[in-house]
């Protein structure tokens, strides 16, 4: 198609769409509205089971199994871009340059990377009393570790950060988490189920499972999400193109302009 | 196992491959390759054991720990979540004979997979040096690992019976997809087919997520159970009824890849590694008619829903229109893997017709063509993969007469062929017949298109596999272009490290403005997915098209499974007893299945097919068609452009299409 | 009140959705999306929804567009030791000329 | 106010698409992906609102407080997962592609055709 064309099928089908879509939000409850019986059921049993965040109850109680495809994707994801942003043969590495950095930089970052640390473990730790988790916790905790690189310099950054430990934490928190709903399956009620004690409503070791499946999420996420940053780095700072610049269409390197 | 209800089982048919996906991410690449892929064997057929299992205690009556005994769905709610009086909110896993039997197929399917891989198909390779792999070039040891976790996606949505739980699976299943698609990153055209791919089904995947916040804004609910049995407290279909089933079918028919959404399936099948291919051809673009139907039977069908004269509508007119182009595609093309794919379009357009005339009979006979197509499906793909990793081609016109030496790959490839046509007593050629007749006594026009589109793809396939394979007809004409390109192949081909796409046009208004657009431009060769050129093809790779074809030609002759699939129809295309084996644990008690077997009217239209479609390869390797009928189908084919802005713009004219289709007597002159 | 900061934060996500669809430029486009993940944060807070604004923050503008950024750098890097035939901002393809194969300036980082 | 947020969820929704189909630049266009997406994260959660409502985190709130729904919260949190990860591994594809094909823009690519 022309680009025109594309354009003009393009506006004529979201003409439609728009006018059905705004006809249909008419119908829609208005907005703020007091009916959310599947809400008020998940808050009702969020209390039952003692956990202050109802939103943690969901995703780690009620609705676990949702968390479980999520954590699944990401694990996935992780999987794929290492497998597609692999070196490829003919690609050199080259080594980083060391880099200046000014030393109020420095200061700041490095002072800034406890805390940042810090701030995502607590996160990760009180998913289930307040707001945040093992999702949010995580990706703070891995991009606080990446402040090294604004810090210092990438190979400071390599040096703490073996990718392939961190290929293993991920992976392992994708087990933990399925061999929990696995044991609760094989020696308790179902798949998933809330089976450890509940401890004391707004403790951080109440709610049962609800923290094992947080912390293994957090840990999934926080090695995923290092690893996934660490191939994107790989390509953008180290790895080269084949000697020649990148292939051309005839597989042989493009001649020099005469 | 007795105290172990089959119920139970359901999770761990999703948990299991879950697990072992964990165990090779981290050991496949210090494994050797002959022990990483038999744990992937081991778990993925634990997970067919369970599904396997859970499908027998099915066939038993045992309705497991969510049901009453005897209830024909086994239900078990996650976590115990089991809805009290004012309702639940928990997520079920539902099995049914066709969910069940889906997941049992995905499961089979992965070994077939696994099997057809085993040792001979090159994974990723990894540069010496890099992580993990000791200094030496090793493995990523990363694609049992997808493949276990697209087992878990397929399984998990088959299962869930809550519509957030299933578009979790959805989007699981595409991530894990575009990497597989994606595996060969040092050729061009795979990364190309897969960002299609990706996009595509993502957008898909939007789609049917806002259709869900619709849904939940009307009912508060996510069950598919409970949205139903809320739709239909709530009155008759108004506009947001209508703008969620339109934005809920569509996401899944991206799946499906129905027309106008189905253009990302050929980019991605071609290009994707063979044993992605049964995969993807075999179970997945199903899937996404299942969902579809699968959520039109339990949230739609009640009288809070969409008219069954308009839902009917919508999948038929789709339908037909998806099976038409893509049986007319897939005899335009001549790289085989391309061919293949706009098959399953075609059928999967047959499909949608087949279960779109919304009764028993009809999604009893599609699911047997589900079943069987699946078999032959990934026979046909697995015997062009051995083309591929001997020739290192899959070009019809290149490799005529020279796959003589292969006589049993060819009587497999032909042989699938003429399944495809639907030759009895093959699985493909009853559920055709089952389908075809029920989607007759609603329009009686429609047998006259499965029998068409069954001869044209048949067709096409059998066409090709007489050119090659047997070298039957004159030579195929070649351009000029192309006999330069065949010069430079054969040296080439073998190269790992260079670019293989030779033909790719420099200059874009080229192609687009030439007589022959892409189709008559040859693919380029293609590089063996075995690390070279296979000399002796191993026994595993030709067991598994043998197993397939065996067991397509099993579910034609096996009376229990069409026996099965009557019950299946049935149990499927259910609104009220679903809601109430779910939600009340009540069992089922219904009308009595469907009669499903053979009839003397089905075998006798499978045998015109297939007459039809041999007879159409006969005269198709005489000689070129005419030329009239190249310009007619020009335009068509210049439709499939490869271009991700035309998708997206196709997408959106989809989604207003299925607006468009739905709406009478669903809101208009109702 | 709050019903006017809701609008407000609502008025700002879809002015920045449509800034980041209108910047042609990816490099811009990545700086744009963040903005988008910082309004829609906002949007979230505004609902009382501090989970889902805290993951936006830590995803959408963190995450996403420094992975767009890293690809961008990627992109143009690559380029550098042979021809550049990205197609830039508002810039016609220019087909393999002499012109495009030289490095561009600033390329090289 | 009482369909403004909807209706700002579907114009994300079309301007999404709009930056699909006009891209020029293949990262532009995983970019306007993620615009796409966030109007779903819009419609779930205004969706879910309620007025008067707090958050349903019961920290400090005594245990009746009138909350908004927890369930789209923990559906968007999900949501916003699922758009990261996409996004990542388009991006890689994005980058392969542009070292096969030495171009990232999608009028130049056409070997698919057919």
């Amino acid at each position: 198609m022309t680009r025109r064309g594309r354009l003009r099928l393009f506006l004529l089908a979201a003409l439609v769409l728009a006018a059905g879509y705004a006809v249909a939000c008419l119908d829609l409850p208005p907005f703020g509205g007091d009916r959310h019986p599947y809400g008020d059921r998940a808050v009702h049993a969020a209390l039952a089971r003692r956990t202050a965040n109802a939103v943690a109850s969901v995703n780690f109680d009620q609705r676990a199994m949702d968390t479980l495809g999520e954590e699944t994707i990401l694990f996935a994801a992780v999987l794929g871009a290492v497998v597609l942003l692999r070196r490829t043969a003919g690609e050199a590495r080259t080594e980083p340059e060391p880099a200046r950095v000014s030393a109020g930089v420095r200061r700041l970052g490095l002072a800034l990377l406890p805390v940042a640390l810090l701030v995502g473990l607590y996160v990760v730790a009180h998913g289930n009393v307040t707001p945040g988790g093992g999702f949010q916790g995580g990706v703070v905790v891995a991009t606080a570790l990446h402040l090294l690189y604004v810090a210092a310099d990438y190979r400071a950054l390599e040096r703490i950060r073996p990718v392939s430990r961190y290929e293993l934490g991920d992976a392992a928190g994708e087990f933990a988490y399925t061999m929990t709903g696995v044991c609760t399956a094989l020696a308790g009620p179902a798949f998933l189920a809330n089976v450890l004690p509940l401890g004391t409503f707004r403790a951080l070791a109440s709610a049962g499972t609800v923290v094992l499946l947080n912390a293994a999420v957090g840990m999934e996420v926080a090695c995923g999400v290092v690893v996934l940053l660490a191939t994107f780095l790989d390509q953008a700072v180290e790895i080269a193109d084949a000697p020649g610049g990148p292939r051309s269409a005839d597989g042989a390197p493009e001649e020099e302009p005469t | 196992m007795s105290a172990f209800p089959a119920a139970s089982a359901l999770p761990l048919v999703v948990a299991v491959p879950l697990l072992g996906a964990a165990v090779l991410a981290v050991a496949g690449r210090r494994l050797p390759r002959v022990a990483a892929d038999a744990v992937a064997v081991a778990f993925a057929g634990t997970a067919a054991a369970g599904a396997l299992l859970a499908a027998a205690g099915w066939a038993r009556g045992a309705g497991g720990a969510g049901g009453a005994r005897g209830s024909a769905y086994a239900v078990q709610w996650l976590g115990g979540w089991r809805p009290g009086r004012g309702g639940g909110t928990g997520i079920a896993f539902v099995g049914d004979p066709l969910s069940l039997g889906l997941a049992a197929l995905v499961s089979l399917l992965v070994i077939a997979v696994l099997a057809y891989s085993w040792r001979y198909f090159e994974e990723p390779p990894l540069p010496p040096g890099s992580p993990g792999t000791a200094g030496a070039a090793g493995r990523s040891g990363a694609f049992p690992a997808l493949v276990l976790l697209f087992q878990a996606s397929m399984s998990g949505f088959c299962l869930t019976g809550d519509l957030f739980d299933a578009f979790v699976f959805f989007e699981l299943m595409g991530v894990v997809a575009y990497a597989l698609t994606g595996l060969r990153v040092e050729e061009p055209r795979p990364v190309h087919g897969a960002l299609a791919f990706g996009v595509v089904n993502s957008l898909g995947g939007y789609a049917l997520l806002l259709g869900i916040g619709l849904l939940y804004a009307r009912t508060g609910e996510l069950g598919l159970a409970q949205l139903g049995r809320r739709l239909d407290h709530g009155g008759g279909p108004d506009a947001l009824v209508l703008a969620a089933f339109v934005l809920v079918t569509a996401g899944l028919l991206v799946k499906a890849a129905a027309v106008p959404f189905h253009f990302w399936l050929p980019d991605a099948h071609a290009v994707a590694p063979t044993p992605v291919c049964l995969l993807l051809s075999g179970v997945m673009v199903e899937l996404g008619a299942y969902g579809a139907f699968r959520v039109y039977w339990t949230v739609f069908a009640g009288s809070g829903g969409v008219p069954p004269e308009a839902a009917t509508r919508t999948f038929l007119t789709v339908g037909v229109l998806t099976a038409l182009l893509g049986a007319v595609m897939c005899w335009r093309q001549r790289h085989l893997k391309r061919l293949l794919a706009f098959s399953t379009v075609a059928h999967g357009g047959l499909f949608a017709v087949g279960a779109g005339v919304l009764s028993a009979d009809g999604t009893a006979g599609t699911a047997l063509y589900v079943l069987a197509h699946a078999g032959v499906k990934a026979a046909l793909f697995a015997c062009t993969g051995i083309l591929l990793d001997r020739y290192a081609s899959v070009d019809e016109h290149r490799l005529y007469g020279r796959a003589r030496e292969l006589p049993l790959v060819g009587g497999m490839f032909l042989l699938g062929g003429l399944a495809l046509c639907g030759l009895p007593p093959f699985g493909t050629s009853l559920g055709k017949a089952i389908a075809e007749e029920a989607a007759g006594r609603q329009l009686p026009w429609l047998t006259g298109v499965f029998v068409l589109v069954s001869a044209l793809t048949g067709g096409a396939v059998l066409r090709a596999g007489l050119r090659v394979f047997a070298g039957v007809g004159p030579r195929p004409r070649a351009t000029a272009a192309e006999t330069a390109g065949t010069e430079r192949t054969h040296t080439g081909a073998r190269n790992r490290d260079r670019g293989t796409d030779r033909h790719r046009e420099r200059d874009p208004d080229r192609g687009r403005d030439g007589v022959d657009g892409g189709a008559e431009r040859t693919p380029g060769d293609e590089v063996p997915e075995t690390g070279g050129p296979l000399r002796r093809i191993p026994a595993t790779m030709l067991l598994v098209p043998a197993a397939l074809l065996a067991a397509a030609l099993a579910v034609g002759l096996v009376p229990q499974l069409a026996a099965a699939a009557g019950r299946a129809g049935r149990l499927f295309a259910a609104h009220g007893p679903y809601a109430a084996a779910v939600l009340d644990g009540r069992a089922a008690h219904g009308s009595s299945p469907p009669a499903v077997g053979w009839t003397g009217t089905g075998a006798a239209l499978g045998l015109a097919s297939t007459a039809l479609g041999a007879g159409l390869a006969l005269l198709a390797v005489r000689g070129p068609l005419p030329e009239a009928l190249d310009r007619v189908l020009g335009p068509l084919r210049r439709l499939q452009s490869g271009h991700i802005g035309d998708y997206v713009a196709w997408t959106t004219a989809g989604l207003a299409l299925l607006a468009a289709l739905a709406a009478p007597g669903t809101v208009l002159g109702r | 009140m709050t019903d006017v900061l809701v609008a407000v934060a609502l008025l700002l996500v879809a002015a920045a959705a449509t800034a980041a669809v209108v910047n042609r430029d990816p490099a811009r486009q990545a700086f744009v999306l963040s903005f988008l993940g910082l309004s829609l944060a906002l949007l979230f807070t505004y609902v009382q929804a501090p989970d889902v604004a805290l993951s936006q923050l830590a995803v959408g503008s963190a995450l996403t567009p420094l992975m767009i950024l890293l690809t961008v750098r990627k992109v143009t890097r690559g380029s550098a030791g042979g021809p550049a035939r990205t197609a830039g901002p508002g810039r016609r393809p220019d087909r393999g000329t002499a012109r495009d194969r030289r490095p561009r300036r600033g390329e090289r980082r | 106010m009482s369909v403004l947020p909807y209706l700002v969820a579907g114009w994300i929704f079309l301007v999404g698409l709009y930056g699909l189909v006009t891209s020029r630049d293949l990262i532009h266009a995983v970019g306007c992906l993620a615009v796409t997406q966030s109007s779903t994260y819009v419609l779930l959660l205004a969706v879910g609102y309620r007025r008067g409502g707090t958050a349903p985190v019961f920290a400090d709130a005594p245990a009746g407080a009138r909350v908004v729904d927890p369930v789209v919260q923990a559906l968007t949190l999900t949501d916003i997962v699922v758009g990261a990860t996409v996004t990542a591994l388009l991006l890689a594809l994005v980058v392969q592609l542009r070292k096969r094909h030495g171009t990232v823009d999608p009028d130049r690519l056409s070997e698919l055709r057919g």
